[in-house]
């Protein structure tokens, strides 16, 4: 049986470099916010996996638990920045600051 | 109770600080009273744990109680201890002194430089006095860098404190203590992965018992990497880029603090590293990196010195001083005889007294004047006449006249570069030793006489109004007290010469006795 | 006959990896935190500089059929033969070569009396190192962006060659930045100390 | 009935991979943000609990030929805990993040939009033209 | 350890650090950033080192990103190319090739990765932490107990780190006129998510709670089972800064204001050095816990158990309130209110 779990976590990772070319060529950021997300999610799994290669799940289960909430707390954080940047540009204020130097690209 | 004077010493400023933030978090008036209530304790415990050591030799203090039975690790240390000799015990008197006497200047510039933020600035200034102290009392590699990196997180703080101009001075200073501190850490663990403890004295023994594991490529780049990281930390000359603004830019008070401070205590945890942790012989005998450090101080000495030439703000004057002086520090220590690692010893405790004094009546001289150029010493003798003498006295121990300390350590640095035939070090010190006397009689030329001096500012002298008492009362008594005080300073450690550099010498004597 | 050198040469690959793979993501952050134009992208090279020396540390201590370094109290010894069975059959079917290659060493290690009861654990020294290590890691990052945070609320960028641009015109039309001079009124007509 | 409990997880955490095989497939190959939140969204959630309940299942084998074992059974329901959380998660920021990428205004892909369909168009919704219009 | 999945993810590592090194937009560049992390911390569990992962987990997944996300959006979001001259990058590339071969010629005589006879392995200080440590104080989780009783000085130091940090973070961007009006209006009544996403707002109600119960499972079990006070300082820290990524932080400091936080924080250290100090007043050395069982039941071992868990407590206490108080002032840029 571990050997088919070995399998099925390399197979998950090989999927996960797979979604890094999202990570890489994603146009726009939240793409990548997107793909970030998989990949909390599936190594919740994978730390269970490991945990059961380690013949000793109990000792992995309390972080990948940590995890899960987590990697939800990182892209709540990300969406409500675009929440919040959009209510900023509705007061008209793009920048916080004065900016003396050029525009970005935005 | 004396044998707990250790601890006492280290968790006398973390208790203070610590309740400053419990229980005076809105009382701004209870921040300077437990400064000096604590650093007061702090010296006080520093001053006896040093009559112990005097009294009877090295003391190894074992936190949590670990003993070395030979039934538990055969011998080894499992915990952390302290380990506090001759040399030791002479910084820890001297780091919470110089704290302490600051602290009078800091009282009076507290609450006009960090307004609305003064308990936040004694919790800083009282752990990174723990910091420092911490790095110089530890025994073990990696606690070491814990405490590194307390006092350096708390320098960024107490830096980037300061107004606009000091937050990209305290980032640049940033990166580079993180890589100093990183490397640090990187060759600890070059040193733990092939000796397995990470306690100095235990590191040192297996290092001096088997020979194969000295030949080691990674115990001689473990070396390499803890000497980049502490003078990245130190900013020795092509390292240096930190070091200026950082001090220039920072509140006042925090200058005149960690200018004397955290480049000397630097220079002891390289003394240290080098004398207990790697050990003389195998540094000088099997390494025999003398010339390219020796060489690459003699190039900081010499930028030091004319970089300060060129310096027209006095402050940033002093800094490139400070640069200057880390080189002859580390060109001393890399000498390799016991009068240069005598010399370096000493170069810090003097350098840390004189860099205090003329910080001090410098900040005193900003403030009364308003300007930081040169011209703000235009008729100084005669409108403050106790900060000039104390610049006066700190400048000729920077330029290295008798019977201020700089001369004694200067001479232990020359007698060193002597003996071991290193001449353009000798060389070096004795031009910057004039570049210096160059710079500061050019300050007491514009300071006696009243020449006209480019870019006069705003200030008139004649309109000073010229009653005396009314001349005492611009600077602040505490000021005034602290720079008598440490200019006393600067001429007692010239004075007590002798007594010094026969601690300094059965230190060495200690450390290289334990090689066999 | 080269079979077995290729196993020989792949177990050297492997016994280094780690470290190779530490050096390199060492040098990617401190190339960052050098070459970087912008505050914060150096911040994420000096994090990924960081991470390269835990990487270093954690396996300075691990071993191979190591469980990890929490003790089995409850169990008894077969219980814990058990373990040391499982541990060998996973390391069997996790990596061939590698296992011959720790056989040896884990019986070693039996003699040396690395074992409590029959089972061998990971060295828990590096691992309370390493947690010290990311604390202070965290605690300087947090301390930098709010450095960068005051960098852009001074002038209004964080580009590296933009602000040092900001800061040379801002020298140039006044000396306004020096710490002192806009206390100094205020000691100068205040009231005096004693 | 060892088998049986083997053949049971086995199975799961296949279908799981499966359906991750999918996710994956879609977030490479949609052509635009909201396609492949669609196939980010529903495959890897579904993917991770059938996996995560592949893993309970395979605790589960130990309790069950050892009921004795109440901390394993401890570790199942723990298992079972962390496929909750992120059946409760995941669908959070999958909307969360479409959301943001609403009010970040991205456009569909044409190649997507339902053209005859008389409802409001995308650019209509995040402009908020279209409440005024109706 | 698991040497497939070990080098499957070395390889990916180095190829998220350049990901995030070379986005140009900073936004994303966290999120990779948090990628990064997410694998590191598969990495640390697939070679044993539990605790270690927790931590990463903690901290790389929870705290790092979502500060620098708040930094990004206090700043500037899009980073302009490399506008560098490129002899400062050329000047880096040849220094990191001079440092990359050293530390590789270096590491030609480390010991083979995971040999159990290598130096550090195989020291009388490892096997006595691995055979005696628990005989000596009774924790199961090797780790808590070098943390926590052999190391315990270090750990009180690494506490006062957090500590320096927050006070910092203070001192360096906090306002102090907007945060003394923050806490006069501290006391009002701001509606319970006034401006954020019903979905989110419910969700989030659903699991503070039970993060805030796990993390207090997690400090309590460190003994026997990875974790501590630091990781669940961290999660109990995370939970409030879930309430107000939901809630809004008006909320979320409503609960735990600044100056209480700072003065938890500072009660965290008191207890762990406090103990400390019990120790030196009973005669013996500075965190000494064996002379505590004069105090605390059960013997010498269990009375470095029981201590060692009251000072995990402590550090508890201190994570927790000061990576809240980290966010918010990151999140604020000192002001305590409106940000992110």
């Amino acid at each position: 049986m571990n050997g088919f779990i070995l399998g099925v976590a390399m197979f998950i990772l090989v999927l996960v470099g797979a979604l890094l070319y999202r990570v890489w060529f994603g146009p726009t950021a939240i793409d990548r916010i997107v793909a970030a997300n998989a990949i909390g999610t599936k190594t919740t799994v994978l730390l269970v996996l490991v945990g059961l290669l380690f013949d000793d799940v109990g000792m992995f289960v309390d972080f990948a638990l940590a995890y899960g909430l987590l990697n939800f707390m990182g892209s709540l954080a990300a969406a409500r920045y675009f929440q919040r940047s959009e209510k900023r540009a509705e007061a008209g204020l793009r920048h916080p600051l004065p900016v003396r130097s050029k525009e970005d690209a935005s | 109770m004396m044998d707990q004077m250790p601890t006492i010493l280290m968790l006398a400023p973390f208790i203070g600080a610590v309740g400053l933030s419990l229980l005076a978090w809105r009382r701004p008036a209870a921040a300077m009273p437990v400064v000096f209530g604590a650093l007061a304790i702090t010296v006080l415990a520093a001053v006896l744990t040093l009559r112990e050591v005097l009294a009877n030799g090295t003391i190894t203090y074992l936190l949590s109680g670990w003993d070395r039975l030979p039934e538990r690790a055969e011998g080894m240390a499992v915990g952390i201890e302290y380990k506090i000799d001759a040399f030791n015990a002479l910084v820890l008197v001297l780091i919470p002194a110089i704290a302490l006497i600051n602290a009078l200047y800091l009282r009076t510039r507290l609450a006009v430089e960090c307004a609305g933020k003064e308990i936040l600035y004694a919790i800083l200034y009282l752990l990174l006095v723990v910091g420092l102290c911490g790095m110089v009392i530890t025994n073990d590699a990696f606690n070491l860098y814990v405490l590194l990196e307390i006092s350096s997180l708390t320098s960024y703080a107490l830096i980037g404190i300061g107004r606009r101009r000091a937050a990209h001075a305290t980032f640049n200073y940033i990166m580079t203590g993180t890589i100093g501190a990183s490397f640090f850490l990187l060759g600890v663990g070059y040193l733990y992965i092939q000796v397995g403890t990470l306690n100095i004295g235990d590191i040192h023994e297996a290092l001096m018992a088997s020979s194969e594991l000295r030949g080691l490529a990674s115990i001689k780049v473990a070396a390499m990497m803890i000497m980049a990281g502490l003078w990245l930390k130190m900013g020795l000359f092509p390292l240096h880029g930190w070091l200026p603004n950082a001090y220039r830019y920072a509140p006042t008070a925090t200058g005149s603090l960690m200018a004397p401070l955290v480049t000397k205590v630097m220079v002891v945890v390289m003394l240290r590293m080098m004398v207990s942790l790697f050990g003389l012989d195998y540094l000088f005998a099997e390494l025999n990196w003398r010339p390219v450090i020796v060489g690459i101080a003699c190039v900081a000495i010499l930028a030091g010195s004319f970089f300060a030439l060129a310096q027209r703000d006095i402050r940033g004057m002093l800094c490139f001083l400070i640069v200057a002086e880390v080189g002859y520090m580390v060109g001393g220590a890399w000498l390799g005889n016991e009068a240069g690692i005598t010399g370096a010893a000493y170069h810090v405790l003097s350098d840390a007294c004189m860099t205090f004094c003329l910080f001090l009546a410098v900040a005193a001289i900003i403030l009364r004047t308003g300007e930081h150029r040169l011209s703000a010493f235009r008729g100084a003798f005669r409108k403050m006449p106790v900060a000039m003498a104390a610049f006066t006295v700190g400048a000729l121990s920077m330029v290295g006249l008798p019977p201020t300390c700089g001369f004694f350590s200067k001479w232990y640095l020359l007698i060193g570069g002597v003996e071991a035939g290193q001449w353009h070090y000798v060389a070096c010190l004795l031009i910057s030793s004039l570049v210096n006397a160059v710079l500061f009689f050019r300050i007491f030329e514009i300071a006696l006489m009243k020449v006209e001096v480019e870019e006069s500012g705003s200030f008139d002298v004649d309109a000073l109004p010229e009653d005396p008492e009314d001349r005492w009362v611009r600077v602040p008594v505490g000021t005034i007290v602290a720079m008598i005080v440490a200019a006393t300073a600067v001429l007692m450690i010239g004075l007590l010469n002798r007594p010094i550099a026969s601690f300094i010498a059965t230190w060495i004597g200690q450390a290289v006795e334990v090689a066999p | 006959m080269e079979l077995l050198t290729l196993t020989a040469q792949f177990e050297w690959i492997l016994g280094k990896s780690n470290y190779w793979a530490s050096t390199v993501l060492l040098l990617i952050g401190l190339h960052a935190m050098i070459s970087k134009n912008n505050l914060i992208k150096k911040l994420i090279g000096m994090s990924i500089f960081q991470t390269g020396i835990i990487l270093f540390y954690v396996s300075a201590g691990a071993k191979h059929g190591a469980q990890i370094p929490i003790v089995h109290y409850g169990h008894d010894s077969h219980e814990s033969h058990d373990k040391a069975a499982h541990a060998a059959e996973h390391a069997a079917d996790a990596g061939q070569q590698v296992a011959e290659a720790a056989a040896p060493a884990a019986n070693h290690a039996a003699d040396a009396t690395h074992t409590l009861g029959e089972t061998l654990y990971a060295n828990p020294l590096p691992h309370v190192l390493m947690l010290t290590a990311i604390v202070v890691g965290v605690a300087t990052l947090g301390l930098a962006l709010a450095m960068v945070q005051k960098v852009y609320a001074a002038y209004g960028s964080i580009e590296e060659d933009e602000v040092l641009d900001a800061i040379a015109d801002s020298t140039a039309d006044s000396t306004a930045d020096n710490t002192v001079d806009s206390t100094v009124d205020r000691t100068v007509k205040g009231t005096p100390e004693a | 009935m060892s088998l049986f409990f083997d053949l049971l997880s086995g199975s799961m955490m296949i279908t799981g991979l499966v359906f991750f095989v999918g996710t994956v497939t879609g977030m490479l190959r949609f052509p635009d943000f909201y396609t492949r939140m669609h196939a980010g969204g529903k495959g890897d959630t579904l993917s991770t609990i059938l996996i995560l309940l592949g893993a309970a299942i395979h605790v589960f084998e130990d309790f069950f030929y050892d009921p004795l074992q109440w901390g394993v059974l401890l570790v199942m329901v723990k298992i079972l805990a962390i496929a909750a959380f992120i059946m409760l998660t995941s669908p959070t920021s999958t909307h969360a993040l479409m959301r943001a990428g609403f009010e970040d205004a991205h456009e569909a892909d044409e190649t997507v939009v339902d053209k005859d369909q008389d409802g409001p168009s995308l650019e209509e919704l995040q402009s908020g033209t279209w409440e005024e219009r109706s | 350890m698991i040497w497939q999945l070990d080098l499957i993810l070395l390889i990916f590592l180095v190829i998220t650090a350049l990901i995030s090194l070379r986005v140009r937009d900073l936004l994303g560049a966290s999120m990779v950033f948090g990628i990064y992390s997410f694998l590191i911390c598969l990495l640390w569990a697939g070679m044993g080192a539990v605790d270690v992962a927790f931590t990463e987990a903690a901290v790389g997944a929870g705290v790092s990103t979502v500060i620098l996300v708040a930094t990004v959006y206090h700043t500037r979001r899009v980073t302009g190319g490399h506008k560098r001259a490129s002899g400062m990058k050329l000047l880096s590339l040849l220094l990191m090739l001079v440092l990359g071969g050293v530390l590789l010629h270096a590491s030609g005589d480390f010991p083979a990765l995971g040999d159990p006879t290598s130096p550090a392995n195989n020291h009388p200080v490892a096997q006595y932490y691995i055979e005696g440590s628990y005989q000596d104080t009774k924790v199961p989780n090797l780790v808590t107990s070098v943390l926590a009783d052999y190391r315990g000085y270090d750990t009180l130091f690494e506490t006062v780190v957090v500590f320096v940090a927050g006070i910092g973070i203070l001192a360096v961007i906090g306002v102090p006129t907007a945060r003394m009006r923050r806490e006069e209006v501290c006391g009002d009544t701001a509606q319970f998510g006034e401006d954020s996403d019903l979905i989110i707002l419910q969700t989030c109600r659903l699991v503070v709670p039970v993060l805030q119960l796990f993390a207090l499972y997690v400090i309590a079990h460190g003994h026997h089972s990875p974790g501590g006070g630091f990781q669940g300082g961290v999660l109990f820290g995370a939970s409030y800064i879930l309430l107000a990524l939901s809630g809004g932080l008006r909320e979320a400091l409503r609960r735990l204001s600044e100056s209480m936080s700072f003065r938890l924080a500072a009660c965290g250290i008191v207890i762990y050095a406090g103990f400390g100090l019990l120790c030196m007043a009973l005669g013996s050395s500075f965190l000494d816990y064996a002379i505590l069982d004069s105090i605390l039941p059960g013997g010498v071992a269990k009375a470095r158990s029981h201590s060692m868990l009251i000072v995990e407590a402590g550090v508890g206490f201190t994570v927790t309130t000061i990576l809240f108080v980290i966010y918010a002032n990151l999140a604020t840029r000192g002001k305590l209110e409106g940000g992110l």
